[in-house]
């Protein structure tokens, strides 16, 4: 038995153990692979970017517990460059399960830090059945839909929703979802109301907005971790998706690198086979 | 953090660990986590079904008072009949349930694979091989008209693929390879997410909390 | 084939007239928008002809025309597998989808459960069948009670040969998980629906050194059974499978009316393809919207 | 009678939902069948979940009773199973420990041990898919290459690092991908698929409703 034949039968433990190093080690170890800047992250960021001071963002969180390793990241970098800016945050969701607390517990942690206070800089309405009527009636009332906060504090009691009574007081609207929530927020929302609209979306389901993009209904687009991690980029503070994207780039190389061995193994294998015969 | 969040947070920390020890090899504490797991969704259901089926979707709508559906007694005796095939005897009775069930099923199949996936497939394969959007357009429009009919020749059962028919199915064949190799790269990506979600915890959450 | 053939036409009957009689009253005072949905006309067509193929076929199976059908390998190492799994006295583990029996590909996977009690009857092989909705555990005791019953294996047979297991995909994944490392069946056959469990069932199963055969109609799971099974099933192959694997001649009218009505499809895929092309095919490309 | 019966019902249930479909549910009592009827089928579920608890109980029962190897663990399963489902079955007005709102223990157990059991399977997803990866892509044969080579390519397209060498190779290259493999191919495959297996699926739908295939009644 040469090296290349006991590649060739490598107990799978060991691809375990290797899978296991790779996404650990981004996490004790900064690796910091180089991110490279995609159109669409970057029409995203210039998007809030060119917000004037105290805009107002509506934020949504249209996203289930379990892709949280995904879209979480991507409510943050929002977060981050909203508060950054001064700009004023209504968040919504339309995700029962988990969804109001998840927005609320996010938002308040990231508020805390940039010292905003609720109300007044930001307010979670929560979640309201039926997407379809909630998206539409937010066109005409937002107050008619939500009477109050999630915390069921009326809405006349916070000063921010005094200025917004419907998507036309709202400047921009930043989607981060795991689901087909987001065409409706392009087909009702964008389509009937004008408001522009950028999205955060799973990895999986970028691939079918890029021609939203490129017809100009998106206003942007962040593909899963890669483009929360290329917005922390952008931002100039990496954090959860910056090391999440080092793991996913060495888990890729890594798998990468053992089908190319195991490729080298079996040839090498047949090669011994075919001389001794 | 308060006694019962450092027991919780634990909790899901050996839950963790000893659902990954199966990866080295099946042992005593994957076993017992298993056996729990198994026992607490099969309660789940039972807690589930009975709230969100026999009362929401049966007992209520029958017995309420304006306009009641009391005509769901008859899938409730359809119900019922499924009981009987705890007593081998009687337990031919259950077919009819059952029967009840596949027909439907059938019923509701045949129609919406042919009506809602048959017929859009076919039209969205529909594409222009010569357009003014460019030649990028026309050469896609190529390899999705030719991808979807050499699968579809890939399954034909009716002959021996040899000739004109063994070249396009091997055609397909090659599409389907392209196809599932694509997929499965681009899947990699959400399945690395789920497990940097738990390495999250574990690392942050639980041993930051040390 | 049916001893109760009669009773079809009259049954047919009947529920025309019925039809008729609850569709008439509403078209008579309504005149404006029709009962019947006839933007779903070109639906009810595709059905029509497609069910008159199916018959069609069928009625020469039962006339004595003999039906040619290739081999499908992946059906065929069923039953090697199967006959391995006698040779090594070891046990068959099959799955028949985690999906309820309101998806047509648990049915068709409870269709193959039959076939394939029948041959682990005829050897009194050891069968496994664990199963995640109470529907399926009702169908799968069924079948495989009458396998046994009808190969008269009765004493073989035991009500636990099917089992529900647990509710929840991921916890009924575990447990079969743990029962392909500790009962190391010879066979495992994956056979309906599956979801992201494909992959950690196959990959198991592949670990503890059984032969695998995998089924199932969704495009999403194929690649990871590909890579992980021995034999895999694609898309229309696990709906051929019970035929196929029961010999009959009458089973196989349905495989060939289906390959007809292909063969009808890409035909007019292709015509749909020319007239667009030629920018004549407006008319042609609505007769397929679905509505 | 036993053969009959079941035949007929399933042949006018099958028949009932496949005409309906073609009513509106506003004009014919037809057109309201198929959610009535799918909403009977739910209920028979339903009532069968009974069967499946009467299942796993006396399997386990039973494995504890005789002592079998590993009763131990049948025996937390059998726990388990009435753990969770007894208080749920209770009425939340005698306690908030029972009924299923937060704070019941029907929710709690759900929460913090069901919840991080499904995530953490989950996550060996991303175990096996590297060692199924590793062991199949070998190139054994023409078909074999393909599809070790697309899957390699589109794994180095989805990371920064790889996208980046891509684009040295020539520009374009990562759209193609895009466009042309996963656009182009792969949808052209799944929509074959899709519709062969519709094809399929009709075809044994059309089986069950004309009594061919009556395996569910033990006769092929």
């Amino acid at each position: 038995m040469n090296f290349w034949n006991k590649i060739d039968t490598l107990d799978r433990r060991w691809v375990y153990l290797l899978v296991a190093i790779s996404v650990i080690l981004p996490f004790i170890l900064p690796v910091k692979l180089p991110v490279y800047i995609t159109p669409e992250t970057q029409q995203l960021y210039d998007a809030v970017e060119s917000l004037p001071d105290s805009s107002i963002v509506m934020l949504t969180f249209d996203y289930y517990p379990s892709t949280i390793a995904e879209t979480e990241p991507m409510s943050r970098v929002a977060l981050h460059h909203l508060f950054r800016k001064n700009i004023r945050i209504v968040t919504v969701t339309t995700v029962p399960l988990g969804g109001p607390s998840m927005a609320e517990q996010v938002t308040r942690e990231m508020a805390e830090q940039y010292g905003k206070v609720y109300g007044v800089d930001f307010v979670n309405l929560g979640y309201k059945a039926n997407y379809v009527a909630v998206l539409k009636g937010m066109g005409s009332s937002i107050e008619a839909i939500y009477p109050t906060d999630n915390l069921s504090t009326p809405l006349s009691e916070l000063p921010l929703m005094n200025e917004v009574k419907n998507y036309d007081d709202i400047d921009f609207i930043y989607v981060v979802a795991d689901n087909g929530i987001v065409d409706y927020w392009i087909s009702i929302v964008n389509a009937l109301y004008g408001t522009p609209v950028g999205c955060g979306v799973t990895a999986v389901m970028a691939p079918k907005f890029y021609a939203f993009v490129s017809a100009g209904q998106m206003t942007g687009l962040l593909g899963g971790m890669k483009g929360a991690a290329e917005y922390e980029l952008l931002l100039g503070q990496p954090a959860r998706a910056t090391t999440g994207m080092d793991a996913q780039s060495l888990m890729h190389l890594l798998i990468i690198g053992l089908v190319l061995m195991g490729n080298i193994g079996y040839f090498a294998g047949r090669r011994q086979k075919g001389k001794k015969a | 953090m308060s006694g019962m969040e450092i027991f919780v947070l634990w909790l899901e920390a050996f839950i963790t660990l000893a659902i990954f020890s199966f990866l080295y090899k099946d042992n005593p504490v994957y076993h017992m986590v298993e056996s729990v797991f198994a026992g607490l969704s099969a309660g789940y259901y039972i807690g589930l079904y009975w709230k969100s089926i026999i009362l929401q979707q049966l007992w209520e709508p029958m017995t309420r008072a304006d306009n009641p559906k009391w005509w769901l007694f008859i899938p409730g005796i359809f119900g019922l009949m499924m009981f009987t095939r705890l007593w081998p005897k009687y337990s031919w009775i259950s077919r009819i349930a059952l029967a009840f069930v596949m027909g439907s099923t059938a019923g509701v199949f045949l129609i919406t694979q042919l009506h809602g996936l048959v017929l859009p497939q076919m039209q969205k394969t529909m594409l222009p091989l010569v357009n003014s959007k460019g030649l990028e357009a026309s050469f896609l429009a190529v390899i999705v008209v030719i991808g979807v009919i050499s699968t579809l020749i890939y399954f034909y059962f009716s002959k021996e693929h040899k000739g004109f028919l063994g070249v396009t199915a091997k055609v397909g064949i090659w599409f389907i390879m392209i196809s599932f190799g694509a997929h499965f790269g681009y899947t990699v990506m959400g399945r690395v997410s789920l497990l940097i979600g738990r390495v999250q915890f574990l690392i942050e959450d639980w041993i930051g909390s040390f | 084939m049916l001893k109760n053939s009669k009773i079809i036409p009259i049954l047919i009957t009947a529920f025309f007239l019925f039809l008729f009689l609850t569709v008439e009253p509403v078209l008579a005072r309504d005149s404006e928008e029709s009962a019947f949905r006839t933007e779903r006309i070109n639906a009810l067509v595709l059905v029509l002809v497609f069910s008159a193929a199916v018959l069609l076929y069928t009625r020469w199976a039962k006339q004595g025309k003999t039906l040619f059908v290739r081999k499908i390998p992946g059906i065929d190492a069923v039953e090697e597998a199967v006959g391995r799994a006698t040779e090594m006295g070891k046990p068959v583990l099959f799955i028949p989808g985690l999906q309820e029996l309101d998806d047509i590909e648990t049915i068709a996977a409870i269709s193959i459960l039959g076939r394939v009690a029948r041959i682990t009857a005829q050897y009194e092989t050891p069968l496994l069948v664990p199963v995640r909705y109470p529907l399926v555990l009702a169908a799968g005791q069924e079948v495989v009670e009458q396998a046994y019953t009808e190969l008269g294996k009765r004493d073989a047979y035991n009500r636990d040969i099917v089992r529900y297991v647990a509710g929840e995909q991921m916890a009924f994944t575990s447990t079969v998980n743990g029962m392909m490392m500790r009962e190391r069946p010879a066979a495992n056959i994956f056979m309906g629906a599956f979801f992201a469990e494909s992959l950690l069932l196959a990959e198991t199963g592949n670990a503890a050194g059984s032969i695998q055969i995998a089924g199932t109609a969704r495009p999403e799971q194929l690649p990871f059974f590909i890579a992980a099974c021995d034999y895999t099933l694609m898309g229309e192959e696990l709906y051929a499978a019970s035929s196929y694997l029961s010999k009959e001649p009458l089973m196989l009218g349905g495989l060939k009316g289906q390959d007809f009505i292909k063969i009808i499809i890409v035909i007019l895929i292709l015509i749909g393809v020319i007239l667009v092309s030629f920018n004549v095919g407006g008319w042609y490309y609505k007769l397929f919207e679905m509505a | 009678m036993r053969t009959t019966v079941p035949v007929v019902i399933a042949f006018l249930s099958g028949l009932v939902l496949a005409v309906s479909i073609f009513f509106r549910p506003d004009k014919t009592i037809i057109g309201q069948l198929e959610p009535e009827l799918l909403v009977w089928v739910t209920i028979i579920g339903g009532f069968t979940l009974f069967l499946g608890a009467v299942s796993i109980t006396r399997v386990n029962f039973n494995a504890v009773q005789r002592r079998k190897k590993g009763w131990g663990y049948s025996l937390l399963t059998l726990i388990s199973v009435f753990v969770m489902a007894l208080p749920s079955l209770l009425p939340s007005t005698w306690s908030p420990l029972f009924g299923d709102a937060e704070g019941s223990i029907y929710d709690w157990l759900f929460q913090y041990l069901d919840k991080p059991m499904m995530a953490t399977m989950f996550g060996m997803l991303a175990f096996y898919i590297a060692s199924a990866a590793y062991r199949a892509f070998r190139a054994r044969s023409a078909e074999a290459t393909i599809l070790l080579l697309t899957a390699t390519l589109v794994m180095l397209w989805r990371v920064p690092m790889g996208e980046a060498f891509l684009r040295s190779i020539h520009t374009a290259l990562p759209e193609w991908i895009n466009t042309y493999v996963m656009n182009g191919v792969n949808m052209a495959v799944q929509r074959g698929i899709i519709i062969g297996a519709a094809l399929g699926a009709a075809s044994m739908s059309l089986r069950i409703i004309l009594g061919i295939e009556r395996t569910y009644m033990g006769k092929g």
